[in-house]
């Protein structure tokens, strides 16, 4: 896990890697005004808003973070068609629940993709990371966190337990390194 | 062919809208209402993209841009709202 | 640069609001006093010389960013428009040294508050479109806004919240007569809007009214006109008395707008149009002016009087402006300098008494007397005679013109009673209010005023200072009511008006 | 400039004397004295000019345009009256050194004494009506003053402000009567009016000139009913009460009546009501003085007694008649000043002026006795003393009187009457004080008043005996010419002497004399009966007329004025709909000429979710959270209508006010009491719909009308020049920082101003923080939900470059400065409400004041740049260059005024809502039950 | 060829979003109701936008896919969307269907 | 449509105007943001109603009147200034008065 980027000019080589992609999208041009202007802008802006990154794990294994990018991706796609069949059919059929899965994961960026990623997959949405920081003594670290997801139609729960810890935690912890 | 389409499927966000309203009016929770609005915005998007296409123009997709950022911001301090009253504290 | 000296009583203060917030005025309180003295005094002077410029020459039309009319925005200043400037930065300097005597640590900032607002009515006076006005009128607005609070208590929060409402409906109303109008006219260009009205046909005449009348229904609302003078008494008696005394122009800017609009826009050339102001504003004026005299006589403490006393003088200017001739504009002219400053001058008064008098302020009880007698007594007697009216201070010129041109309007019979009878029930009240405020049967020993707040140099010599137009405007009343006759003409002379705005649009 | 000279001295005088503060009384006595005794000797100079039948004038323009000059003339009446003020003035100012008391301020008395001076010397030198009525103000003013002299007595100050009240209001009366009279003859100067008597007359107005006129002589003169003032401005000190009411003050009335007689009088009008009313004020005067048992009372009502003797002279029907009037004038103005004098040496003396108290003051102070019983006497019109040449000349035109046709014998009864009345006062008055046994209880031991305190007396009373001993020797010059200039030049002949023969006059002045005696012996009865009259209070009465009045005002004010924000409101809408709704009814047709397009299923499924969304909103505003829901639809759909109709700027400008705008709501439902308890009772429900409604159906209507009408504007030339003028293609944008960069100027302005003015609303704002929400419910824990936190963190630099991204094409395609100021700005807030706002200033110290200020300042000054080019303010520039590698690229000047907008926006945006944040930060939640 | 692929993206996006509101209507209670709107409307707004791209890309003859960015966004914000809605849900104490299981996980906040 | 479209414009316009009416600084505002809203759709109005005709040089055939899209977007400006006032001050109302009734005190039944 690293916390600070190789260059002081580039905190978050991924995220201005973004900033640019989004600006030629932006500006639907690859012409290299804009490239030039894309890539100022996408150095500049982390950079002069860098006081309100709060340390997180850079991602150091990109490869890898696309690839579960494509697979989270393709998972979106299949969950909306399962959704969309459940939520066509009879709802009485569905069997809905709140589970409760151990994180292993401690940093609130790689939480926070893996929530997401979860509330974007198969009839998953997460509900809540427990322990909320307030109910901690006053500066106390969580030793262990869990995330509650609300199911939609539920089948044998530990084994979805452990699906979303390999299919989506595990990529996580390697592409953080953490 | 494409403009009949684009009729249906105006129609189906249409019908959508409307939906959306429905439960939006009728609730019966604070986050019913909310989960109705932030799903409006995002088919508002969908009109506006629609009519875009119908158009010819794509003059409008900032605004659809803007409703995908900042209908998320409005719903987020609705519900920071709900859960602490101080939406900036 | 003379060229653009029209662009100055607006810019002047703009800048003076910017510079103000910026270091080094921003933190040091006695360089931001300063600078906002010399900014005033400087924005008085550039009013000054506009106004010598003007009386040389004729109107001066300025096509803000080259744009010719009707097309961009213009300035538009006339003798009337400058005299009022020249009012307004000249109370804004007044209540500027007045309150830097430590009101202005109150709340925080006053200083470029005050300009931005003297930008807001200079603005509204000079422009010569109609849209533009709104933003203006909006610029000052929120400047008085956010004055009202500058000291706050649970009346003043209420009074302010009442006249924010009011106002917002009123900007409401005004950008729907704004609508309209556009609509119809498809122009926003004062000069333009007045030719276009004179062409229309058939429904999109009555149209063009219901804009027109809108509009009056804003200007009689920022004017405090019956029925919409409910939000005055209260809004200016519970204001800072220093932002209060600069407030007694912003009555003013309503009556100017009606006397630009109904008279350029809607003027004798509207055709059908023409008039259609003066139904609803004569008898309005008079019982404003009626109403006003009640809530002087039933007024409890100096400053709600002389929010009364505000009133009346709105009454009266809008009997002269529904007159809609020469001569009683230029009646109008004169007496709004004078009533405005005499006012103005009253708030001030009034703070002093009630800063000197204990917990009973400047409430019109016989319960204790002021510090500093001779010269509160001094300065509330010429503000009285002032106002009352009576020789030796401008008021007596005003009050007499004022007859002499309700006669020549034909009007003397109703006007006459009216104006008078309400001239008296000023004059008792200040009488009252005068011996309540300085007399008692146990004139105070020097000991009991130990929480008496004194005058002190600054705020006596703002107060002497806006005294001193009163006797001015007696001495040299000649050359004014001139300057009067002069602006008046000028704002009656429409075709002149239009004839310059597009001699401009035709020089280029 | 000589005459100016006359009341300027008197002036300076006032300025001179008001400097006395630190010296010596005498000293400021002197120097008081230095300026009227200068007057003197000018107006001296120029007496024999006008002793010779001259009249002097002299002018200076002062407001030409309204006719108003400063002329003077000096002729005879004038200068009667001139010399009467100024040697009057003199004796009281010495008389006044001595009366005063160590605590008394002697420069204040003096000031006001000698400004009183020179607005009578205004009034009478006046040869312009305007400049009159101006030092006939003056005199009110400066009466006020006097009277409240000693301002810590009730009395006094009461009894000024009725002067003032009354004086005031006939002040006004007569400017309308001098207007009129302007406005008839076409000039304010005396002589031309004068001399224009005919038209005035004639003119159908003569008689509201004349009643507006004489209101305000008689009340200055306190001519019955308005004589009530008068007895009650006694609280004055002696001194002032000796000159205001014997040469000044009342007799300016007098003045008045004899300077317009020639051209007010002579008419059937002018007789009738001042002759009715001088007879009236002359019985009623003299009837109550004789129960006064205060002596500057019975002093007062035998003032107004004789002045309306000299209006009732004036307005008898023969011109010698009025050369009497003048004779009475000054012999009056004689004694009476002496009897004031007099009686305030009793008062100073004894400490008393109640006759039941005084008594057989003869023994203790014969001297002053002597004197004040020469003066009474010459009051009461006994032979050899002026007041009987005046009585008889009086007596003796009352015979000749038609004026009340064939009642018109009641007049020189009724003026014996009166004559009776006077001198049985004058007997009460000698006889009561200085005889009638021993004094009761006097306050101090009475002894004679010091030297120079009796001068003034001894000079009075002196004038008093050679006036009624050589009439024709000491008087008769300046009377005749004061006579021809009242009756403008033919005065009859008439003779000055103490011996006319046995005849009528002589006849009624002996039973007048006998009468009075008769009377005052049998006063017990007289004292008793009127005892058994109601006693009518004056000052009680003007008083509670005045209190109910202002009773009736401030019960008015209430009602009206109510501090009811919705009646306030419901006017505004009411007079709104009223004028916008009136001229729709003189409309043919509502619709115009251009046809109406179609509806397609896309409006109407907006137009329906507008509606409803409003009508939900309006349904449900009791439940505020609610409520909010729904108008964020009308918000939306507002947003949408414009992007519908061919408006994405204003779509995307919608869009982002209405994510702050919501944001603010939510501040307003959290900070405000979250419930609204249902208070409006049915009608009223009932009254807000209709009027609602009514103005719903109005503005719709006109709207339909605006839509269906055909079009033409400016806006051509806009389109038409928006890229080779402005530089852009996006028309919209071209307008606001170009065509009309001056509104975006002001906008700006507005919301900079409106956040510092939040900024102060938030100072030191206590605030009620709720613990729980409005159903009880504690709020959660949890401030700053994890995932909010850190998915806002990467949503920022995203957000910037939109909106970097918005504000660069804005010149060309939709966008701009205030839409990328907003994104900037809402990303922002994200950050305070994921992070709070403590965790933002610690990492971005910003002083939103300066951005703000910083952002106006790059607007003003790019504005103002286009001047050093000699281009008018916002005169826009923009240029093409090539840049290697990017290519084409514009530059223009509005961009950088367009960044001014951006940096305000955020500056505004932020300074509202960190504001509030940093307050509720510091702020703990309190347990406040709601 | 453009125009079925278009028209195929179209009416599944359509779809997808009358789906997603259809749930939004129907679910019994709230966290059930949730899953509809955030992901079916996510992918149909997807697919809807892929359309624009390529009828963009087809109608100004150049690649086109600026519309993507959209759903960038909405890929981004939809999960904090739920999870900031199911967060005041549970803070309201709202009703899950009877039959919900797991109830006890959770905890109060 | 433009009846439609002054319908609506009247409806805001009515359900603006009748929460303006209320006692309470809440729904007042809320009531002044509709008006806000309804206003700046009749100033619109005022250029009339163009479909697919944004005043972007070069977008499209014709082009809608740019200048009320000028005016409205400064008056939405504004109208956002004046309502984060408004909101604010009823905040402050609410602390200095004690309570949220526009008035600064909740009257009895019958009086309001
Ligand atoms: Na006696
Ligand atoms: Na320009």
């Amino acid at each position: 896990m690293r916390l600070q980027a190789k260059y002081k000019w580039l905190p978050t080589p991924f995220r201005t890697i973004l900033l640019f992609a989004v600006w030629l999208l932006l500006n639907n041009s690859v012409s290299p005004g804009h490239l030039i202007l894309g890539a100022v802008l996408a150095i500049v802006i982390p950079l002069s808003i860098a006081p309100f990154r709060k340390p997180q794990p850079l991602i150091l294994r990109p490869g890898l973070a696309f690839k579960q990018l494509l697979i989270v991706l393709w998972d979106i796609i299949t969950a909306n068609v399962e959704v969309a069949i459940k939520i066509l059919g009879p709802s009485k059929r569905l069997r809905p629940g709140f589970i409760k899965v151990p994180l292993d994961l401690k940093h609130d960026l790689p939480i926070t993709m893996l929530a997401s990623t979860v509330s974007l997959t198969p009839g998953t949405v997460s509900a809540e990371v427990y322990p909320i920081p307030e109910s901690l003594p006053q500066g106390q670290e969580p030793e262990q966190r869990f995330l509650l997801i609300h199911v939609l139609d539920m089948g044998d729960e530990q084994e979805l337990i452990n699906s979303i810890k390999s299919r989506y935690e595990a990529p996580l912890k390697e592409i953080f390194q953490c | 062919m494409l403009e009949h389409v684009l009729l249906i499927v105006f129609a189906m966000i249409g019908v959508s809208l409307v939906l959306n309203l429905w439960r939006l009016i009728v609730g019966p929770s604070i986050p019913d209402r909310i989960l109705a609005l932030d799903t409006m915005y995002i088919n508002t998007i969908a009109l506006i993209i629609l009519y875009g296409i119908g158009m010819q123009t794509q003059i409008y997709f900032e605004a659809a841009l803007l409703i995908a950022m900042l209908g998320f911001v409005s719903t987020v301090a609705v519900c920071k709202y709900l859960l602490r009253g101080d939406i900036i504290e | 640069m003379m060229q653009h000296l029209i662009t100055l009583p607006i810019l002047l203060p703009l800048l003076a609001g910017i510079i103000l917030l910026l270091p080094p005025c921003g933190k040091n309180l006695i360089i931001r006093r300063w600078t906002a003295m010399f900014m005033a005094l400087l924005t008085l002077i550039a009013s000054t010389v506009l106004l010598q410029q003007l009386l040389q020459g004729g109107p001066i039309v300025y096509a803000i960013g080259t744009w010719q009319p009707p097309f961009g925005i213009v300035l538009y200043a006339d003798p009337l428009a400058v005299l009022l400037t020249i009012l307004t930065s000249f109370l804004t300097l007044v209540t500027t040294i007045y309150a830097s005597r430590g009101d202005d640590k109150k709340g925080s900032f006053y200083h470029p508050l005050t300009h931005f607002l003297l930008m807001g009515v200079n603005g509204a006076f000079l422009t010569g479109d109609l849209f533009n006005l709104f933003v203006f009128f909006e610029v000052l607005l929120i400047a008085s806004y956010a004055l009202l609070m500058h000291k706050t208590d649970k009346q003043t929060t209420k009074a302010a919240l009442h006249y924010v409402v009011l106002n917002l409906v009123g900007s409401s109303i005004f950008l729907i007569a704004l609508g309209i109008l556009y609509g119809v006219l498809g122009t926003l260009n004062m000069a333009d809007l007045a030719t276009k009205v004179a062409q229309l046909q058939g429904d999109d005449i009555y149209l063009a009214k219901i804009g027109g009348l809108l509009l009056l229904i804003v200007f009689a609302l920022k004017a405090a006109l019956l029925p919409l003078h409910l939000w005055l008494a209260a809004t200016y008696s519970r204001a800072m008395p220093a932002v209060a005394a600069q407030f007694a122009v912003m009555t003013k800017v309503g009556i100017y707008a009606m006397m630009r609009v109904f008279t350029m826009i809607f003027g004798d050339n509207a055709g059908e149009l023409s008039g259609m102001a003066t139904t609803w504003l004569w008898p309005l004026a008079l019982v404003t002016l009626v109403v006003g005299a009640v809530g002087v006589l039933a007024s409890e403490d100096l400053r709600r009087l002389t929010a009364n006393l505000v009133i009346v003088s709105v009454g009266t200017l809008v009997a002269m402006v529904a007159l809609n001739n020469e001569q009683a504009t230029a009646v109008a002219i004169y007496y709004l300098l004078h009533s405005t400053v005499g006012c103005a001058a009253m708030f001030l008064v009034a703070d002093l008494i009630g800063l000197q008098r204990g917990k009973v302020q400047d409430r019109l009880v016989n319960s204790r007397s002021v510090a500093e007698p001779k010269l509160l007594g001094i300065c509330f007697v010429l503000c009285a005679i002032a106002l009352a009216g009576l020789p030796p201070l401008s008021g007596f010129i005003a009050k007499l013109w004022l007859l002499d041109a309700a006669w020549e309007s034909k009007i003397a019979w109703v006007f006459w009673p009216i104006y008078l009878i309400v001239s008296l029930a000023t004059l008792v009240a200040l009488s009252r209010a005068g011996t309540s405020l300085f007399w008692h049967d146990n004139p105070q020993q020097d000991e009991q005023f130990e929480d008496a707040v004194y005058a002190g140099k600054r705020r006596s010599f703002a107060v002497l200072l806006m005294l001193a137009v009163p006797v001015l405007m007696t001495v040299f009343a000649a050359p004014l009511t001139e300057v009067s006759q002069h602006a008046a003409a000028t704002l009656h002379n429409t075709q002149v008006a239009v004839d310059t705005v597009f001699a401009l649009a035709k020089g280029q | 400039m000589t005459l100016l000279w006359i009341p300027l001295l008197s002036l300076i005088g006032s300025l001179l004397a008001s400097f006395t503060g630190k010296l010596s009384r005498n000293q400021s006595a002197i120097i008081t004295a230095i300026m009227p005794i200068l007057g003197l000797a000018l107006v001296l100079s120029l007496a024999p000019d006008v002793l010779a039948g001259e009249t002097l004038y002299s002018s200076l323009p002062w407001i030409p345009e309204l006719g108003v000059n400063l002329s003077f003339r000096l002729d005879g009446l004038a200068l009667l009256f001139c010399l009467l003020i100024l040697c009057i003035g003199l004796l009281v100012i010495l008389y006044a050194r001595y009366y005063l008391s160590e605590n008394d301020s002697m420069p204040k008395l003096y000031a006001y004494l000698m400004l009183f001076m020179t607005a009578m010397l205004g009034i009478v030198t006046a040869n312009n009506i305007i400049q009159m009525w101006f030092f006939w103000e003056l005199t009110s003013i400066s009466s006020f003053l006097l009277i409240s002299y000693w301002s810590h007595k009730p009395e006094a100050r009461k009894g000024a402000r009725m002067a003032l009240a009354i004086t005031g209001a006939g002040g006004l009366a007569l400017l309308a009567g001098l207007v009129l009279i302007g406005q008839l003859v076409g000039s304010y100067e005396l002589d031309v009016i004068l001399q224009s008597a005919e038209v005035i007359k004639s003119s159908s107005w003569y008689p509201v000139i004349l009643v507006l006129v004489l209101l305000g002589a008689f009340t200055k003169s306190a001519q019955f009913p308005f004589h009530f003032w008068l007895p009650h401005a006694m609280a004055a000190p002696t001194p002032v009460s000796a000159y205001l009411h014997s040469a000044t003050m009342v007799k300016a009335g007098i003045f008045l009546l004899a300077r317009f007689y020639p051209a007010l009088a002579g008419t059937e009008l002018w007789f009738i009501i001042v002759g009715v009313t001088g007879l009236t004020t002359l019985l009623v005067g003299a009837y109550i003085a004789l129960f006064k048992h205060d002596l500057k009372g019975l002093l007062a009502y035998s003032t107004i007694s004789h002045l309306g003797l000299i209006t009732l002279l004036l307005g008898l029907d023969t011109q010698l008649a009025t050369v009497a009037a003048i004779f009475h004038i000054i012999n009056h103005a004689i004694f009476k000043a002496s009897l004031f004098m007099a009686t305030g040496i009793i008062d100073h003396e004894t400490g008393t002026r109640d006759m039941r108290k005084l008594n057989g003051m003869w023994r203790y102070m014969p001297y002053t006795a002597t004197l004040a019983m020469v003066a009474a006497a010459s009051m009461a019109g006994v032979p050899l003393l002026n007041g009987f040449l005046s009585k008889e000349m009086f007596f003796a035109e009352t015979l000749h009187q038609q004026m009340l046709g064939s009642m018109s014998w009641l007049i020189p009864v009724l003026a014996t009457v009166a004559g009776a009345l006077s001198v049985a006062y004058s007997a009460r008055f000698i006889h009561d004080v200085f005889f009638n046994g021993e004094p009761k209880d006097l306050p101090k031991d009475p002894h004679e008043a010091p030297r120079y305190m009796r001068v003034p007396i001894e000079v009075l009373v002196a004038m008093c005996v050679l006036v009624g001993l050589f009439p024709a020797f000491v008087v008769d010059p300046i009377l005749s010419v004061a006579s021809n200039a009242v009756l403008a030049g033919d005065a009859p002949d008439y003779k000055l002497a103490i011996w006319h023969g046995f005849n009528l006059p002589l006849f009624m002045s002996a039973v007048a004399v006998a009468g009075g005696l008769f009377i005052y012996s049998q006063r017990k009865y007289l004292f008793q009966f009127q005892a058994s009259l109601p006693s009518v209070n004056a000052k009680r009465a003007f008083d509670a007329g005045i209190q109910q009045v202002m009773t009736w005002s401030r019960e008015q004010v209430l009602r009206i004025e109510n501090g009811s924000l919705q009646r306030y409101v419901f006017i505004l809408l009411l007079s709104a709909l009223v004028l916008a709704g009136l001229p729709l009814f003189e409309m043919h047709t509502l619709a115009g000429s251009k046809g109406l397009s179609d509806i397609d299923a896309h409006n109407a499924i907006g137009a329906a979710l507008l509606m409803i969304g409003a009508l939900a909103t309006l349904v449900w505003h009791r439940s505020r959270m609610v409520a909010l829901i729904m108008i964020s639809v009308v918000g939306l759909m507002t947003s949408v209508a414009f992007s519908r109709f061919s408006a994405p700027d204003l779509a995307l400008t919608q869009l982002t006010v209405e994510v702050v705008t919501v944001m603010l709501l939510m501040l307003a439902l959290f900070f405000l009491p979250q419930r609204t308890p249902k208070e409006s009772s049915s009608i009223r429900i009932l009254r807000d719909l209709g009027i609602s409604s009514a103005i719903g159906i109005v503005i719709g209507s006109i709207c339909y009308a605006v839509l269906t009408r055909p079009h033409e504007s400016i806006s051509q030339f806009f389109v038409a020049n928006a890229k080779t003028g402005g530089g852009g293609t996006n028309v919209v944008n071209v307008i606001l920082v170009d065509f009309r960069g001056f509104d975006t100027l002001g906008e700006i302005t507005v919301l900079g101003i409106a956040a510092l003015g939040i900024y102060k609303l938030l100072l030191n704002l206590p605030l009620f923080m709720p613990a729980s929400d409005s159903e009880g419910r504690p709020w959660a824990r949890e401030r700053h939900p994890l995932l909010l936190a850190s998915i806002s963190q990467s949503l920022l630099p995203l957000a910037i470059m939109v909106s970097v991204y918005i504000f660069l094409r804005g010149h060309n395609l939709p966008g701009g400065g205030f839409i990328a100021g907003l994104v900037t700005s809402i990303a922002f807030i994200l950050q305070y409400m994921a992070n709070g706002s403590n965790w933002i200033r610690a990492r971005m110290d910003i002083n939103y004041r300066k951005v703000i200020a910083s952002g106006l300042a790059i607007a003003t000054l790019t504005g103002m740049g286009s001047w050093l080019f000699g281009r008018n303010f916002l005169t826009s520039w923009f240029d093409y260059f090539d840049i290697p590698l990017v290519g084409k690229t514009e530059l223009a000047s509005a961009m950088i005024f367009d960044l001014g907008v951006y940096l305000t926006v955020v500056g505004a945006t932020l300074m509202i809502l960190a504001s509030l944040g940093k307050l509720t930060a510091e702020t703990p939640k309190e347990k406040v039950n709601l | 060829m453009f125009e079925w692929i278009i028209a195929a993206f179209l009416l599944a996006g359509g779809a997808f979003i009358l789906i997603g509101s259809i749930g939004l209507v129907k679910m019994p209670d709230f966290f059930m109701r949730l899953h509809g709107p955030t992901k079916a409307t996510t992918l149909g707004m997807a697919s809807l936008l892929i359309a624009a791209n390529v009828y963009f890309s087809v109608t100004n003859g150049e690649v086109n896919i600026k519309e993507i960015l959209i759903s960038i966004f909405l890929l981004i914000t939809a999960p904090i969307t739920g999870y900031m809605l199911i967060k005041s849900a549970i803070h309201h104490d709202l009703k899950a269907r009877e039959d919900t299981k797991g109830l006890d996980k959770i905890e109060d906040d | 449509m433009e009846l439609l479209y002054a319908s609506c414009v009247g409806l805001l316009v009515a359900c603006g105007v009748y929460l303006i009416l209320r006692a309470r600084t809440f729904p007042v505002v809320l009531g002044l943001t509709m008006l806000s809203y309804a206003v700046n759709l009749f100033l619109f109005s005022s250029g009339r109603l163009q479909i697919n005709k944004a005043p972007v040089l070069g977008q499209s055939a014709g082009y809608a009147d740019p200048l009320p899209q000028a005016l409205v977007l400064t008056a939405i400006v504004i109208g956002f200034a004046m309502t984060a006032f408004v909101v604010i001050l009823a905040i402050r109302g609410r602390a200095d008065l004690g309570n949220d009734h526009v008035d600064g005190q909740p009257r009895s039944k019958k009086g309001s």
